[in-house]
């Protein structure tokens, strides 16, 4: 299979899928190895650039999935009146910033960073599949460990979770 | 479940701090503990309706600047190690920059969001429909259907003097629908609605599903909930 | 709104429907007269014949929908291992040839036509969206009229029903 034609049966397989596709899967599946792979993607990537294309691939955790770009949200909008995503509330992003940079980490860690409860935020960000139980502590009453999931990568347009911005002199 | 009340615009003892030290324009590092604590009471002492478990909060707050305040008062212990002459502060300080910085990083996040929610996905596609997705000239082609068609029509049936054939109506009933999901109720404590639609095998069984779902709430024998959009509608028995 | 950004627009618009897209609602909510529009439609979509590309623009009766190649259909298979379903039985494939060319038909004229009762057929092909109820014949019973549907033209790649092979010596 020549350059071009990876390129296309990439395209066509995240078209279908719709849901990531990770580059195993990908290398698998086009009978390549990985890394030869990766470069023809990044390279693939690039070519979404284009400012003909609607749409661009993003990477998130190893694997890529196709969305339409944000800039022509506007016609999307006017067009399909989208089902409003619902943002997050303050207290809900201030958990949840607190959850990314300190993972795994229990609810009372977090309500003592916040200084208040943090139950209901913690609820509907597992609700939204943005943060999930990653395991519990090994101590008294064995306290639940929260930690982000890919869902929580893609709302925030992040390929892992080294992306995340940064902590200055802190900690 | 207790009714959130949120005490002015602060969330936390932390944010109402926060304002509080912004607002006195003093050095985080260098708090004038007396002053803020004041203000900081002062404040509490305004908000008549407070829900009592933030109450609780904004207490243990209050109670450890009274805490820092006497022991800045007091004068200094004769020292005992060098590392023990630690500003009483420092505990106070570290936590509050701590609370900053995620407070900070969570408008990074909110901008984050709010650029990444105009990019749509597309729904994904069931094992099943993935066949529908692909303009299938090749596999399922015209001339399939032509040369079937015409394998057919040679066959020179009859089509005059057609019987007609009766239409079957799905024959589920409003009632049954209503004793079923009454007879599901009593075994389990809740029933989620996308299950009962689930299980209904033509449109119309859905139809009459929500039909008898429709005449238990009228008639005040269950109760649906749904906590937020698109979460799971929950059906209980009153 | 340049060319270039039209072509993009289109693209994500495509891509966000899924379903097909009325040149008339493309050409409302991009602002540009259908005449201009259809043109640079045109040449998006020659713009995917490209051997890079995996994902096609298809037309179905006035509308455009986004669609994979089927070039790539072995990856998708492999990939999503779609159930052994493999598009139509021979006796689905039958009861649809008579409804394409003697729509609108009351599914007796199927079954005498067949020689055999057609109801599972005619219940799968609804559920696909392959053909649907178009009206009842005004007769006793009123039985069901069933008709293709613009699935059925876009499974056949066909832009309409006249698209369809005429039938020579017959009838």
């Amino acid at each position: 299979m020549d350059i071009k034609s990876i390129k296309a049966a990439v395209e066509c397989i995240l078209f279908v899928s719709g849901d990531p596709v990770s580059l195993k899967d990908l290398a698998g599946v086009l009978d390549i190895d990985q890394g030869t792979l990766k470069k023809i993607i990044n390279q693939l990537m690039d070519d979404f650039d284009d400012e003909t294309r609607g749409i661009k691939i993003i990477e998130i955790n190893g694997s890529y999935q196709m969305c339409s770009k944000s800039e022509f949200y506007e016609f999307v909008e006017k067009l399909f009146k989208p089902k409003a995503k619902g943002g997050l509330s303050q207290a809900s992003l201030e958990t949840l910033s607190i959850i990314a940079y300190k993972q795994p980490i229990t609810k009372s860690s977090i309500d003592s960073i916040r200084g208040v409860k943090s139950d209901a935020c913690i609820t509907r960000l597992v609700e939204k599949e943005i943060i999930k139980e990653i395991g519990r502590m090994d101590t008294p009453g064995r306290p639940i460990l929260y930690g982000t999931t890919d869902n929580f990568l893609r709302l925030f347009g992040l390929k892992n979770i080294g992306d995340l911005p940064t902590l200055k002199d802190f900690d | 479940m207790a009714v959130t009340i949120k005490l002015e615009v602060f969330e936390g003892p932390f944010e109402l701090l926060f304002h509080l030290i912004e607002k006195a324009k003093v050095d985080i590092y260098d708090i004038p503990i007396a002053d803020i604590t004041e203000q900081y009471i002062n404040y509490l002492n305004m908000m008549q309706s407070m829900d009592m478990d933030l109450a609780s909060e904004f207490l243990v707050m209050a109670a450890t600047l009274l805490e820092i305040k006497s022991k800045m008062l007091l004068p200094a212990p004769p020292k005992i190690d060098e590392e023990d002459d630690a500003d009483p502060r420092e505990e106070l300080v570290k936590k509050l920059l701590e609370y900053k910085t995620f407070k900070e990083l969570s408008s990074v996040f909110k901008e984050k969001l709010l650029l990444n929610e105009k990019s749509f996905y597309k729904d994904s596609f069931l094992a099943d429909e993935i066949i529908d997705s692909f303009a299938l000239s090749d596999r399922l082609s015209v001339e399939v259907l032509f040369n079937k068609f015409q394998q057919l029509a040679f066959k020179k049936v009859e089509i005059t003097n057609l019987t007609y054939n009766k239409i079957f109506r799905d024959n589920v009933t409003v009632e049954e629908k209503i004793s079923h999901i009454l007879n599901f109720l009593s075994a389990k404590r809740l029933l989620y609605f996308d299950d009962l639609i689930m299980d209904c095998m033509s449109k119309l069984e859905a139809i009459v599903t929500f039909l008898a779902i429709l005449e238990l709430i009228k008639c005040r024998n269950i109760h649906v909930e749904q906590s937020d959009n698109f979460n799971k509608i929950i059906i209980k028995r009153r």
